[in-house]
Order: C-alpha cells, then sequence, then structure tokens
C-alpha cells in the first residue's frame, strides 16, 4: 500500500513542482516489478454523461492507432492511405475474406466460402453472401464487385489500378451472388488481394460511386459499407470519428456470423501522447489501446479496472503474424558473406537481446516465419530435427550446431529474476518464449570472421579484412517503441560487446533508403510476413525471388535484403504451381523454403512481432484475451467487428 | 516623398525579396533530403499492412508520381509552384490525397491562431508588466519571490512542465479535460454551449504556454527596467518630484519596453509554425503537427503551404516593426 | 583578481560560481566513467539510487549518475558551441550594421532577416534528416548556432542605432576616436548586459531545442545529452512508473544550470554596469 | 550675526556612502560636518575638485539621500514659510516629493539623458505639471510655461520636439525653464554649464542671473570651473574631502583667499594676457574612503605643519563675510 502512495505522491509531485516546489528527496520509492494490483482508482460521475449525445455505458472508446486523421471528410479507401483504422475497416466495411489470426481460419464475410480456380489458374469463382445490404438500405450484389474492378481498371490514380490491369482480362456477374474473373496469366494467389489483413481491395458501393464523374475525386462521405455499424459524426479536426449501430445490423455479414453488436457507438479517439493517453485510460475516458511496453506497465500499475491480453507476464499478444529480427543488405559487403550473417547471428545471447528489447516477453522463432498461429505446428516442430541437425561449416573441417533448444527455458529463468510470476508448464513456456534458437558462441563466430580475413585490433575491436574498422550503422526508424527500433538497440548492444563498432541509424526515410540498397544492416522486417491463415507460405518466400531484385540504387520489388537464389526460385515457382488450399503440398513446399532461408540467413529472425493491448473493464469486458482467445485482440485490426457481438457491458 | 523614394521602396523590396528567397529555399531543402514522397507514401501502406504487390510496385511508383505532379524537373516543379500559387492554389497534400492544402490548413489555423494569439498577447503583457514592476521595485520582496519563481520554471523543459500541469489539474484534481480540443463528439459550431468547451479544453494547454512564456518576457523585462531605472533621465524625473506611478510608466516601462516590441513582432510573426510540443502533449489540434507530419512525409506541397504563410508572417512582422519603430522610439530615424 | 573578489561579494554570483564548478567537475567525472555511455545492460535494470548507484539505474540497464555526467558533459558542449558561436556573429553583425548602416545595413539584415523567416523548426527537422549520421556534438552546436544569431543580432543593432543618436557619440567621433575604438568602448557597455542575457536565452534556447529535437528523436539517441536522457525516461515512461530518479536527474540538473547561467549573468552584467554597481555594492 | 533671511541651513550634515565589503563596513566621507547657512536671494557657489563630494552636498541639500548614501548625523532646515524653519530630513517621501519643483528644484547637467528620450518636451513639462498642481491651474501652468518660454527667448516650438532634435545648449536652457517654471524659492544647478561650449555657457550663465533677479530667489551652484563662479555667484563654499575649508563673498575669494587650497584654485585660472600655462593643484585628491589624519589637504599642502596631520582646524571667523578653516590662519572654533 505505501508503495503504491509513493508512486502517486511522486505524480502529485512532480506536477506541483511546475509550481516550483521540488521535493523529491521527500518521495518514498517504487518497486522494481510490476503490480497487476493497482490502487482503487475514482470514477468520475461527470466522465459517464461527459459526452452528452453518446451514453457513455453503451459507447465504446479506443484509440486511433495510425495517428490523427489527416483528411476526415474523405473515406475514399481506394486512392492513397486514409487511416482506415478509424472504424473503416474494423466497423463499417467487410471484406470478402478475413484472416482469423486466434485460429489461423479463414472468415468468410462478404463471401460465402472460398473461391474456385480453374485447374490452369487463368479463372475463379467467387460466391457472396446473400441477405447483405450496404449500410443505406440497397441491397449488396455482385454488380458491386464487378463495378469495384472495372472502376480500379480504368482510373490510374487507384493504388490497385496498375495490379488488376496486369491480372484481369474480364469480370463478370454469373449472377446476382457469384462473379467470375479471367486472368492474363496464371495466378494461383490472385483472390489473396481480396483477403483482408490490414487492408485489402475493398468493394465499392455501385449506387453511389456510378453516380460521380471523377471516382479518384470523390471524397465518399459519408461512408456506406456493409458492416454492422455506420459513421455517426466526425471531428473535422481529425481527432475522433465516431460509428453508430446499424439499426439492420442482421443484414451485416458480422451480424448473420455472429448476432447483434453491443456497443451502441464506437469511437476512435486520436492520443499523441502516450502519457496522456495512459491518463485518459486512468480516469476511464478510453477503453481500449494498444500502448509500448513501459506504457502498460505503466497503465496495470496504476489501474485496478485495466487488463492485458496475457492475465500474467509476458502480458503482451503474440499473435500477429509477423516475425521481427535483423535485415541484411546482402548486396553490400561484407553482408554478401554468408559466414559473416551467421556470425553476426551467433555473436547475440538471445537472452540479453530479448530482455534489452522487449524485457524478455517475446517469443522466439529460429526459422523466417513466428511462433504463432497454424506455424508451430505446420512448420516450427516439424523443423525441430532438422534444425538440431543442421551444422555450419567454420573452418578447418570444423562444424557447428547453432540450434539450442535452452533459450526459451533461459528467457523464463530471467523474467523471474525480474521479479515477473507465470506458469511453469511446458505449454506455456512453448506458447510465451518459443521453441529454440540459436547459441551464443562468440568463439565460433570469431572463427567464422577470421576464416574470412577479419581480424581484431589491439583494443579488440573488429578490422575488416583489408584492415580498415569494422562499422554497422543499423537503420531503423525514429518510433522507439516500435520493434525494428527494439531489434536495433538489442542487435547494436550485442554487437558492440562483440567488439564491432556498431551504431543505431534512425531514420524517417527507412523504406527510400531500403529500396534502393543504401544501408547495411536494418530492422525492417528479416522476411516478409505471412498471410496468417492456412499454412501458405507462398507471400513469405516470394520477396526473395531473383526476378523482383534491381541492382542497388534502384529500387527493388522485393524484399529489401536483395538475397535470392536458385534454390529459392525454384521452390517459388514449385508453389506458384501449387493449390493454395492443398495443405499438404504447401506446407512441403514451405518448409524447403525456410531451409533454405535459414541456411543463408539474409535476416536473422528473432522474435514474433508482440502488441502491448491495455484493456479498461471499467464499461466493457469479454475482452478475447489468452484465456478466451475467440478473436484477434486488436480494435485497429479489420476483424475487431467480429469482437462486437461477444462484448459485455458492464452496467457501469 | 523622399521617404516614400529613399526608405520605403527599398525596404518593401527588400521585404518581396526576403520572402522570395526564404520560399525558394524552403522549395529546394525537401528536394535535397532523401526523403522521396512517393517512397514515403508507400512505406507508410506498407507500414501499415496494406498489401502491395510486388509486380505492381513500378506501376504505383510511377501512378504517385504523377499525381504528385513530380514528374519534371525541379525547374518545371518551381514553375509550376509559381503558376498555382498566381491562382492562389498550393495544390494538394500528397499524404492526404486529394485534399487541397488550402482546406488543411484552413480547418487547423483558427486553432493555432486562437491559440497562439492569445497566449502570445497575455504573457507578453503579463510578463512585461510584472516584469516591469519587479524591475522597478527590485528590493522587494515579492519581486524576489517573483523573480525565484521565474527562474526555477523558465528552465523546465517544456514537455516536463505542461504534462505535470496536465497530471495535476486533469488527473489529481480533475478540473480540466485531459485531450483534446473539445469534447469527443462536439461538433463545430457557433452555439454558446460549443465556444464554452473549446475554451474549457483550451485552458491547460494555453496555460503552459501563458506561464513558461510569461516567465521568459518578465525575466527580460525585468533585466530592462533595472537598466532603465538607473537612466539619468529617470533619476531628473524622481528629482522633479514627478509622481511615482507616471516614473514607472512613461519613464521606466515605457522606454524598457522598446526592445520587447521587437520581440512581441517576431513571436507573433512565428505563431504560424504551430506549437508542436504542445499539440502533442495534449493532443491539441493545429499546424504545428501537421507541418511536423508534412516534413516528415516529404508532402512538398504542404510544406510550401505552411511554410510560405510564416515567411510571410515573419517578415511583415519585422516589416512593421521597422516601420513604426520610429514611432515607438523617436530617436531612431528611416535610414 | 580585484574583479573576482567583487564578484564573489554577490552571493547570487558565488551560488552560480559554485553550481557551475560542481557541474563542470561532474562533466569531467565523465572522462572517469567506468561504463562506456552507450553499451547496455551493464548493470542492473530500474533500481533505486543506493550506495552503489548513487542515482539509481535506467531501464536500458544504465548508471543514471555516470550517464548524467556524460551528458552535462555533452550538453554543456552543444550550448557552448551554439551560444558563443552565434553569439560572436550575433555581435558582430548587430554592430557592423547598426553602426556602418548604408548598405552594409541592408546586405546584413537581408541575410539575418532571410534566416529568420525560414521556419527554424523546418530547418533543424530537416537537416537532422539529412545529416543525422553525422550529426555529432559539434556539429549539432554549430547548427544550432548558425540559425540561431539573427535575431539577436537584430536586436544588438536596435540598440547601436539608439547609441549612435546619442551625443557621445558625436563628441566621439569629433574628437577622432576610431570607429573600433568607438565601438568596443563606448558602445560594447551598453550593449554587454544586454549580450549576456542574450547569451544565456540563447544557451538556454540550445538546449531546450536539443531537447525537443531529442523528444521527437532527430538527434542521435546513442550519444547521452539532457534531452534524450529526458527522451529515454519519457520513452520508458519513468513518470507514470515512479522512477522519479530516472526522470529528475537531467530536470534537476538543467534546472540548476539555468539558475546558475541566470544569476551569473545577471551579477556579471550588474558588475559591468557602472550605474547599478554602486547600488549592487551599497546593499 | 547678520541679518539676511537664511532659506536653507545646515547643522553638523553627516552623509556618507556605507559598503558593506565581505563582511566589513567601509565608509566614504561625502559630507562631513557641513555647516551651510544660505541666504535669500542670493546665488551661492560650491566650488572644488571633482571627488570632493560637492554633488553629494547638493544631494543632501536637495533632501534626496537614498542608498547607499545615509544621513549619519546633523540636520538640513528649509524655511518654508517666513519663521518657520523645518527639519527636511524626517519628512515622509510624499512630502519631499512634493517640495520639489514647487519649493526646491535641481538643474541638472544638461546632456541628452537627463530628458526622457521617447517624449516630446511638452510631455515631459505635462509629466513635471502634473505632479504638482491639479485641475484648472495646470492649463494655467501651461500658459505660464509657454510665456515663460518666450521671455527667456527660446523658440516658441520647443515644447512640440523630441530632445534629441536640440542642441546640447537649447536642453540645458529648457531644464533652467522647467527649475524655475514654478517659482521655486531655491534652484540648485549641478555643473549646468560643463558640458557646453564657452559662447553657450555665457548665455546660460545669463539666463540664470536673468531668472535669479527676476523671482528674487536663491540659486546654489556646483561647479568645478572657478570661472563661472566668478561670474554668477555671489558668495562661495570652497569644498575639500567632504568639508567646507573656506567660504566668503565672490570678491574676497577671488581677492583675499586664505586657505591654500582655494588659492591654487584661484591660481589655476587664466587670465586676460597670460600665455603662461596655469599650474593646477599639485597631487590627487584623497579617497573619501580613507582620509588622511588631520586636515585633509595636509599632504599636498606646500606650508604644512606639524599640528596639520594631527588635527582638523575649525572655522576661523575672519570677518563677517568669510571664515576659513587653516591652521595658517588661526586655530578657529571647535564648539
Amino acid at each position: 500500500m505505501s508503495k503504491r502512495m509513493g508512486r502517486r505522491e511522486f505524480m502529485k509531485l512532480l506536477s506541483y513542482s511546475a509550481g516550483g516546489v521540488i521535493l523529491a528527496a521527500c518521495v518514498p520509492g517504487p518497486q522494481k516489478s510490476v503490480e497487476v494490483e493497482g490502487p482503487a482508482t475514482k470514477v468520475p460521475e461527470e466522465v459517464a454523461d461527459v459526452l452528452g449525445t453518446f451514453p457513455r455505458r453503451e459507447t465504446l472508446i479506443a484509440r486511433i492507432l495510425t495517428g490523427r486523421v489527416g483528411s476526415p471528410d474523405n473515406f475514399n479507401e481506394w486512392v492513397g492511405w486514409k487511416w482506415r483504422d478509424r472504424g473503416t475497416q474494423n466497423l463499417a466495411n467487410e471484406p470478402l475474406w478475413s484472416v482469423d489470426f486466434a485460429t489461423g481460419n479463414i472468415i468468410p464475410g462478404a463471401a460465402e466460402g472460398d473461391p474456385t480456380y480453374s485447374p490452369d489458374f487463368m479463372s475463379l469463382t467467387v460466391p457472396l453472401r446473400k441477405g447483405v445490404a450496404w449500410s443505406d438500405g440497397e441491397p449488396f450484389t455482385a454488380a458491386d464487385l464487378v463495378y469495384t474492378i472495372d472502376t480500379l481498371m480504368k482510373y490510374d490514380g487507384f493504388s490497385a489500378h496498375t495490379f488488376f490491369v496486369d491480372n484481369v482480362a474480364a469480370v463478370t456477374a454469373v449472377d446476382d451472388y457469384t462473379v467470375k474473373f479471367d486472368l492474363k496469366q496464371p495466378n494461383s494467389r490472385f483472390h489473396t488481394t481480396f483477403l483482408d489483413r490490414w487492408g485489402c481491395t475493398w468493394i465499392m458501393p455501385k449506387h453511389i460511386f456510378e453516380k460521380e464523374t471523377d471516382p479518384v475525386q470523390f471524397a465518399f462521405n459519408p461512408y456506406v459499407g456493409i458492416g454492422p455499424y455506420k459513421l455517426h459524426s466526425f471531428d473535422p479536426q481529425g481527432s475522433w470519428t465516431a460509428w453508430e449501430k446499424r439499426e439492420d445490423w442482421g443484414k451485416s455479414p458480422t451480424g448473420i456470423l455472429y448476432g447483434e453488436p453491443k456497443p451502441k457507438y464506437i469511437i476512435f479517439q486520436y492520443f499523441a501522447d502516450e502519457g496522456t493517453q495512459i491518463l485518459a485510460q486512468l480516469t476511464h475516458q478510453l477503453d481500449v489501446a494498444e500502448l509500448s511496453a513501459d506504457g502498460l506497465k505503466a497503465l496495470l500499475s496504476q489501474s485496478k479496472t485495466s487488463r492485458a491480453y496475457q492475465p500474467t507476464f509476458p502480458f503482451v499478444v503474440n499473435n500477429d503474424p509477423c516475425i521481427t529480427g535483423v535485415l541484411f543488405n546482402t548486396a553490400r559487403k561484407p553482408f554478401d558473406n554468408i559466414d559473416v550473417r551467421w556470425a553476426l547471428t551467433l555473436a547475440i545471447d538471445i537472452v540479453e537481446y530479448t530482455s534489452i528489447a522487449v524485457d524478455g516477453s517475446g517469443t522466439l522463432s529460429p526459422v523466417h516465419v513466428p511462433h504463432l498461429g497454424p506455424y508451430p505446428a505446420d512448420y516450427i516442430k516439424p523443423m525441430q530435427e532438422w534444425l538440431k541437425s543442421f551444422t555450419i561449416d567454420v573452418g578447418n573441417g570444423e562444424t557447428f550446431a547453432p540450434y539450442d533448444t535452452t533459450a526459451p527455458k533461459r528467457i523464463a529463468d530471467f523474467a523471474r529474476s525480474r521479479g515477473y510470476i507465470f506458469p511453469d508448464t511446458q505449454e506455456f513456456l512453448e506458447q510465451a518464449f518459443g521453441l529454440g534458437w540459436y547459441k551464443f558462441a562468440p568463439e565460433i563466430a570469431t572463427k567464422l570472421l577470421e576464416k574470412n580475413g577479419f581480424k581484431k585490433d589491439a583494443d579488440g575491436k573488429w578490422l575488416l579484412p583489408d584492415g580498415t574498422p569494422w562499422k554497422i550503422s543499423f537503420m531503423c526508424g525514429t518510433v522507439l517503441s516500435n520493434h525494428d527500433a527494439r531489434n536495433a538497440a538489442a542487435a547494436v548492444q550485442q554487437w558492440k560487446k562483440f567488439g564491432i563498432d556498431a551504431e543505431m541509424y534512425t531514420t524517417e526515410n527507412g523504406d527510400g533508403l531500403g529500396a534502393t540498397g543504401d544501408f547495411d544492416v536494418s530492422g525492417a522486417w528479416p522476411a516478409q510476413e505471412p498471410w496468417g491463415a492456412g499454412p501458405d507460405l507462398y507471400r513469405v518466400l516470394d520477396r526473395w525471388n531473383s526476378a523482383y531484385k534491381k541492382p542497388v540504387g534502384e529500387r527493388t520489388q522485393g524484399i529489401y535484403s536483395r538475397w535470392s537464389s536458385d534454390a529459392m526460385d525454384t521452390i517459388i515457382k514449385d508453389l506458384r504451381e501449387t493449390d493454395p488450399f492443398n495443405n499438404d503440398a504447401v506446407i512441403a513446399l514451405g518448409i524447403e523454403g525456410l531451409k533454405e532461408a535459414v541456411t543463408n540467413m539474409p535476416g536473422i529472425p528473432t522474435y514474433g512481432y508482440i502488441g502491448f493491448v491495455g484493456w479498461d473493464e471499467y464499461y466493457w469486458t469479454n475482452w478475447p484475451g489468452s484465456e478466451n482467445p475467440y478473436n484477434e485482440p486488436y480494435t485497429h485490426w479489420p476483424n475487431f467487428k467480429y469482437t462486437t457481438p461477444f462484448l459485455k457491458s458492464t452496467g457501469a | 516623398m523622399t521617404f516614400l523614394k529613399r526608405y520605403l521602396i527599398p525596404r518593401l523590396f527588400q521585404y518581396f525579396l526576403v520572402i522570395w528567397l526564404g520560399i525558394t529555399v524552403v522549395f529546394l531543402i525537401p528536394r535535397l533530403t532523401p526523403n522521396d514522397p512517393v517512397m514515403r507514401m508507400i512505406g507508410e501502406m506498407r507500414g501499415r499492412g496494406s498489401t502491395l504487390e510486388p509486380g505492381a510496385m513500378d506501376g504505383i511508383i510511377r501512378d504517385l508520381t504523377q499525381m504528385y505532379g513530380l514528374e519534371g524537373s525541379w525547374l518545371d516543379q518551381y514553375w509550376a509552384f509559381w503558376v498555382r500559387l498566381a491562382h492562389g492554389d498550393f495544390g494538394v497534400s500528397f499524404f492526404q490525397f486529394p485534399t487541397p492544402v488550402n482546406k488543411l490548413i484552413a480547418t487547423a489555423i483558427p486553432w493555432t491562431l486562437a491559440l497562439l494569439l492569445t497566449t502570445t498577447a497575455i504573457s507578453w503583457i503579463v510578463g512585461n508588466i510584472i516584469g516591469g514592476l519587479a524591475g522597478y521595485y527590485s528590493r522587494k520582496g515579492w519581486s524576489r519571490t517573483l523573480d525565484a519563481i521565474a527562474m526555477v520554471i523558465r528552465p523546465l523543459p517544456y514537455y516536463i512542465f505542461a504534462f505535470s500541469l496536465l497530471l495535476l489539474f486533469a488527473y489529481v484534481v480533475r478540473w480540466f479535460p485531459i485531450t483534446g480540443g473539445a469534447s469527443l463528439g462536439a461538433i463545430p459550431s457557433l452555439s454558446w454551449a460549443y465556444i464554452k468547451d473549446v475554451l474549457w479544453h483550451s485552458i491547460l494547454p494555453a496555460l503552459s504556454l501563458i506561464i513558461l512564456g510569461g516567465a521568459v518576457n518578465f525575466q527580460t523585462m525585468k533585466l530592462f527596467v533595472q537598466n532603465t531605472n538607473s537612466e539619468s533621465f529617470v533619476q531628473y524625473a524622481k528629482m522633479g518630484g514627478v509622481t511615482e506611478d507616471r516614473i514607472v510608466s512613461k519613464y521606466v516601462i515605457r522606454n524598457a519596453i522598446l526592445p520587447q516590441i521587437t520581440g512581441l513582432a517576431l513571436s507573433l510573426g512565428q505563431i504560424f509554425s504551430g506549437a508542436l510540443i504542445t499539440e502533442i502533449v495534449f493532443s491539441y489540434p493545429g499546424l504545428g503537427m501537421l507541418l511536423y507530419r508534412a516534413i516528415i512525409n516529404g508532402d512538398y506541397n504542404l510544406i510550401m503551404g505552411i511554410t510560405l504563410l510564416s515567411i510571410v508572417g515573419i517578415t511583415t512582422a519585422i516589416l512593421v516593426v521597422d516601420l513604426t519603430y520610429p514611432f515607438f522610439d523617436p530617436r531612431v530615424r528611416y535610414n | 583578481m580585484k574583479i573576482l573578489r567583487d564578484l564573489f561579494r554577490d552571493y547570487r554570483f558565488t551560488f552560480s560560481f559554485s553550481v557551475l564548478v560542481i557541474i563542470v567537475a561532474l562533466a569531467l567525472l565523465s572522462f572517469v566513467s567506468p561504463y562506456d555511455p552507450t553499451l547496455w545492460n551493464v548493470v542492473p535494470k530500474d533500481m533505486k539510487p543506493s550506495v552503489e548507484h548513487w542515482l539509481g539505474t535506467d531501464s536500458n540497464g544504465q548508471d543514471i549518475f555516470w550517464q548524467a555526467t556524460f551528458a552535462v558533459r555533452n550538453s554543456l558542449i552543444i550550448s557552448l558551441i551554439a551560444g558563443l558561436v552565434s553569439r560572436f556573429i550575433a555581435i558582430l553583425v548587430g554592430m557592423v550594421a547598426g553602426y556602418k548602416g548604408g548598405w552594409v545595413d541592408r546586405v546584413m539584415m537581408f541575410i539575418s532577416d532571410s534566416l529568420l523567416v525560414i521556419p527554424l523548426f523546418l530547418i533543424f527537422v530537416m537537416l537532422a534528416m539529412l545529416v543525422r549520421q553525422f550529426l555529432n556534438l559539434v556539429v549539432l552546436g554549430l547548427m544550432l548556432a548558425v540559425f540561431g544569431w539573427a535575431w539577436d543580432a537584430r536586436v544588438i543593432r536596435s540598440v547601436i542605432l539608439s547609441l549612435r543618436e546619442r551625443d557621445f557619440t558625436n563628441t566621439a567621433i569629433l574628437s577622432g576616436t576610431g570607429t573600433v575604438k568607438l565601438v568596443i568602448n563606448e558602445y560594447m557597455p551598453f550593449a554587454m548586459p544586454l549580450i549576456f542575457s542574450n547569451l544565456i536565452n540563447n544557451i538556454a534556447w540550445a538546449i531546450g531545442l536539443e531537447i525537443t529535437l531529442a523528444i521527437l528523436g532527430l538527434v542521435n539517441l546513442n550519444i547521452p545529452t539532457l534531452g534524450t536522457m529526458l527522451n529515454w525516461a519519457l520513452f520508458y515512461q519513468s513518470i507514470l512508473l515512479g522512477r522519479w530518479w530516472w526522470i529528475l536527474t537531467p530536470v534537476i540538473l538543467s534546472l540548476f544550470l539555468f539558475i546558475a547561467l541566470y544569476w551569473l549573468s545577471t551579477s556579471i552584467s550588474e558588475y559591468l554596469d557602472p550605474r547599478t554597481r554602486i547600488q549592487r555594492v551599497g546593499a | 550675526m547678520n541679518n539676511k533671511l537664511t532659506v536653507l541651513r545646515t547643522e553638523q550634515l553627516k552623509a556618507f556612502y556605507v559598503l558593506d565589503v565581505q563582511g566589513t563596513q567601509k565608509v566614504a566621507k561625502a559630507v562631513n560636518e557641513v555647516d551651510l547657512a544660505i541666504y535669500e536671494n542670493e546665488i551661492y557657489g560650491i566650488a572644488g575638485e571633482s571627488g570632493c563630494g560637492k554633488t553629494t552636498l547638493l544631494k543632501a541639500l536637495f533632501n534626496d539621500i537614498i542608498l547607499p548614501l545615509r544621513l549619519i548625523g546633523g540636520k538640513i532646515f528649509y524655511r518654508i514659510g517666513w519663521d518657520e524653519e523645518i527639519d527636511v530630513t524626517t519628512l515622509s517621501p510624499e512630502e519631499k516629493r512634493k517640495l520639489r519643483l514647487e519649493y526646491i528644484s535641481y538643474i541638472p547637467q544638461g546632456s541628452m539623458s537627463v530628458l526622457n528620450p521617447v517624449l516630446k518636451l511638452r510631455e515631459t513639462y505635462e509629466d513635471f505639471i502634473a505632479s504638482h498642481v491639479s485641475g484648472q491651474s495646470r492649463e494655467e501652468i501651461f500658459e505660464l510655461a509657454y510665456k515663460q518660454i518666450l521671455e527667456l527667448g527660446l523658440p516658441k516650438n520647443v515644447l512640440d520636439v523630441y530632445p534629441h532634435q536640440l542642441s546640447g545648449g537649447m536642453r540645458q536652457r529648457v531644464t533652467i525653464a522647467l527649475a524655475a517654471l514654478m517659482k521655486p524659492r531655491i534652484m540648485i544647478g549641478d555643473e549646468p554649464t560643463t558640458a557646453l561650449d564657452v559662447v553657450v555657457q555665457r548665455g546660460v550663465i545669463q539666463m540664470l542671473k536673468d531668472i535669479q533677479k527676476n523671482l528674487k530667489n536663491t540659486i546654489i551652484l556646483v561647479t568645478h570651473d572657478m570661472g563661472v563662479h566668478a561670474n554668477v555667484a555671489d558668495r562661495i563654499g570652497i569644498m575639500y574631502a567632504g568639508k567646507i575649508v573656506e567660504e566668503a563673498t565672490t570678491e574676497l575669494i577671488f581677492g583675499q583667499p586664505r586657505h591654500p587650497y582655494t588659492q591654487f584654485l584661484i591660481n589655476s585660472l587664466p587670465k586676460f594676457g597670460d600665455k603662461n600655462v596655469r599650474s593646477s593643484v599639485p597631487g590627487s585628491p584623497p579617497s573619501l574612503a580613507n582620509l588622511p589624519s588631520g586636515c585633509p589637504f595636509h599632504p599636498r599642502c606646500p606650508h604644512v605643519k606639524e599640528i596639520c596631520r594631527e588635527q582638523m582646524p575649525g572655522f576661523t571667523q575672519l570677518d563677517e563675510n568669510h571664515k576659513v578653516a587653516c591652521w595658517l590662519v588661526g586655530e578657529g572654533n571647535h564648539g
């Protein structure tokens, strides 16, 4: 109790210091570990009614992830970037299919089921859901989808224009609820452009767009979609957007699939500063938000009504299908050398690495897909034997088996030493920390480097083969809480300890420098993320396609590591000719692809993307936490609409 | 007539030359940075999970380059910029495509002007009056106390100071709202309820700016007054038995304020750049964040739009000071 | 020596001098730091102040006391470069423009006006983006200096303008005093208090801008400064997590630094100003 | 002693600068046991080298004793009515203020800096007048001011300009006119002619004389220039190291100076037809904070005797209008 008072006192004190009173020495100190229990927060009565038009009990307030909406009165999602997590993708729009990240399944929304490809992959048909209506009451039919594709192909201002012009020969409505696409060349993954992960090709309401002379310039305000919520109002400054449950919610795919959404209003609000945002959540003015690691700790320690995705350490959401890590620019010396890339991998002590990056809370993956959803079962577990037997050539006829199955256990021990408390079951450890990673073997790394002519100087600093000091500039973005920066910080620390002059280089222009190959090492994803549903790794492997690779100085179209191999090209070609719904064949090819990637290590996979969601359960409960993961937990993801029917009002 | 020919016309010529030079520099600098708006947009879409098919990338880049009007050489773009400007048009924002820059600025500017004009004016007036009195009565207890307070407040990093105010007044005692320029759900109108709401939300951001800005003005003015206080004309007026209120206002403050007038004009001119950290801490709407995001995203047209305002604002402020300064200080002549 | 003795008579000077000595000593201590300031995880994380770690440790696993020694040193370097170099330019430009008048004045004011009108913030963000890789302390200091003199040059110029109209200028010119001598002997004493307060303002401005740039992530966050230290503390939510020993270290350090500089400037400028000197000594 | 009416009188006036140096007090004895009796309708000159305390004496006579100058002892009497002598050191600040300009006024050394540079002279006049009279009579006084300006031969528009637009001589005349405006009983001038060239000086002296003749009041004039004293003063007090050492009518001072210091001062005056460079007083004046023992002049005195080093002589009354403090002349009266 006294400890909690101390923290409160400190905060008060800091505020008083604004008035000139600084008595820091009198503040009792806080504690080291994070408390889940917090002080009772007094809820001011006025919070409940401050909103006027939106009765607080019937309203859910969530944070816009992507910031203040720059063009709040423009909902034309087909042109440029439109802040779609303000509620358009997550409430008001429904795509043909969405990925259910919690299970790895596909949720058919506007579609009735999977598409059917012709055997030569030159055409496919899509069945549409019946009984769906646009939020203005007009029925949703095949004509809308056909109109959308025709329009996108007609105007080059649409982002997806080139893609459809390159791929689609014709699109026709077979009947009101069936659409047939004829393709220009075989494409077994064409349907994934309609698969919503965080944006996909959406369907335009024909009856509205056809009235417009220039659909590119059309602002599409008010927004009309087939999702369960419709636009209520928005701030002209873009700081909030309010959505209202449709009276005919039963005519949205969400309503048809899961029943009535519970909150009458949902508002997405913008917060520029995390500290302010936490204060809003502590005072129940914000129900749900994604935070930084320490922001979440602060929220949990101050609030009794807030919870995280997991009830215990590591608290985090670890079912986002991205793998984070380190990406080498293999077009630049010395990163073109496999030995160098492996040496840098073995110079990493993964326990210390994750402790620096995420306080030990990431789930490790030794391969280039994350440890979540279907991937452990389909890939990581089946690959264990291969990983254990995998060796690298250290030189002088010596080999080394780098795989280390004790890494998760060691991370768990570290976390306990920090004071965190969590279950000690094999199942939990595997889910929280993964199955294994690579050994910390600086002596092997040294041998690998010396094999290639690297030397250490008198101060123990590494020199390049030409005798100049080895400097590594690790490129990442300026937002320090993002995982590229977290990985950058951790890797730089590890390599510095190993004797390399490494430094973090933060830039806003990561994409420009990345695409043109003007960097050493980057914190961008070490591999393209998979779709997140089904075992198909086509999306991951295809970015290593040599056909996309451009010389340094030109914008490459593939992954920025600019790595490719003949073996990988063959695997990609085989996969392209495989039916994506043929799981066994897809998995077999996927494993081959991952082996090729691990062997060459064009980027180091470290831990899966983790998010820090904080829910204030004062007004709404039954969130999809780890003990009841009925849906993915984020409010900014497209699937949030499928969570709304399961929420429960506390009646507070 | 000679004033016109020998002073005003060259001065106006200089005025427009400075504006032209400023604009040209602002036109060039973003184009010199490695930040390419097309790549930024692609990066933004990619970073936010959009599926961009690798095969379609070249086409997307081509389309965006064309849409943004970045096809020709810099000279072509520069010419196109002046042609557009002649029609009072800044073009469309790249990042908020296809929203016109004019509209983005028009939505944000009332917030910035309302907040910063008020706070700049108040902190200048209050800071100078209190600072002037404190300088004149510098041996009194209250003067020393105020001086100590200003001295402690001023070095506090603005972010820490603003967040402390927020903690105190919006969390510990909940008198003011935590965030935003108006309540959630409030739609702009000229109703009293809305205006009241906006005022209520503006108190903490305004307070943070006024206190810090006031402390700066206080300290400067106090120093100036202490210097003026020992000038012969003040001593002479005292010898002449001039009443103290006249000495303070017409002899001490009236003279000490002269350098502060230039300062005020420049702060007013700088308003158009917005107050970024204020906008961050209080999630307050305004030009600061708009400009910052435009810079980060390489949104050339939006950068031009906001900085043009800012350049004209400051240049005009300087011009006004130069033209009116002889009225404040008769010793200074037009030259 | 007499000057120093006179100055030490002023409690403000004594205080400021002691604080600055302590701060400079802190900065010098950085040269004997047992830790490399760019290495993380060298001490246990998030420890309260203790005997081993006088000011505790931070969430990056660094010792805050030793980190602060580097921060103070680097912030002093940046702000002194910025302050002194820009003061030099401002005094030179302001005095020459104000005294010479005519086309010299016009050209100089044209340059300074042009610098003044381009929003500084834009320039800094852009330059920071452009040169972040080379953004060491000296470059940052010079960057702040090059763009930080224009305003003060104008202020100094206007002081000179009004001084030029005073009698002693004519008297001095008639008696054949050279320009340089006139400016230094006659104008500098009048401008000195102003220049001192400007110097302090400028140093304050440089430190403040460095903090702003650091909070926005636009400087090299590996180099400890008061700004980057604050940025890391805020990034790890040390206020809401109650890690007061971390957040308060850069805040209190900059507080004392500023108060010391402020008192130093008022004390010295009062000393330099013969009119207030008698008053002060007589007090 | 005589039948003239005393308007200003001091008794054993001691006014020291008390400085606190590293905890120990340092005392500058600027005015040390001065007894003065100044009559109605005369011009009284105070002469001495710079640093002898004459300006401080002037301030004390003006009852303007402010820190760090302190009244250590003695009294200052003004004759307010015909019979009423009051000790003005005991007055409240407001009472002191009211006496100024109306009863006793001050003529500064006429440099640019005594007049508020940002005010037209009319406004300065307005401030001075309005601080002493109110309402209807203020306008009357203004009319008087105009009349007076014309009478004194100043240009008609002199009140419509700023101080910096006037020549030094003109500014000096304006300050004299201002001092005389309310017909004060005493006017005190602090080196009013020093900064002026000889021709202008003569005009200013004439102006002072005219005013005195007109108003029949008292002028106390401080200057180091013995030539000026010779021209204007009726009586002269010679001051050395905080003390009056000789006092007599002008004729006596110039005709029969008795104190060696006075003799030096007179001899340093250039005379017509004399082409030799005049010798000035040898040595330099003593520091007021560290006076020699005995007679403070003894280190520079050519006729120094043993007693001079040990004891300060008292005044010897040579004549009704002539007194000297010197061992050469007599033992004096210490009572």
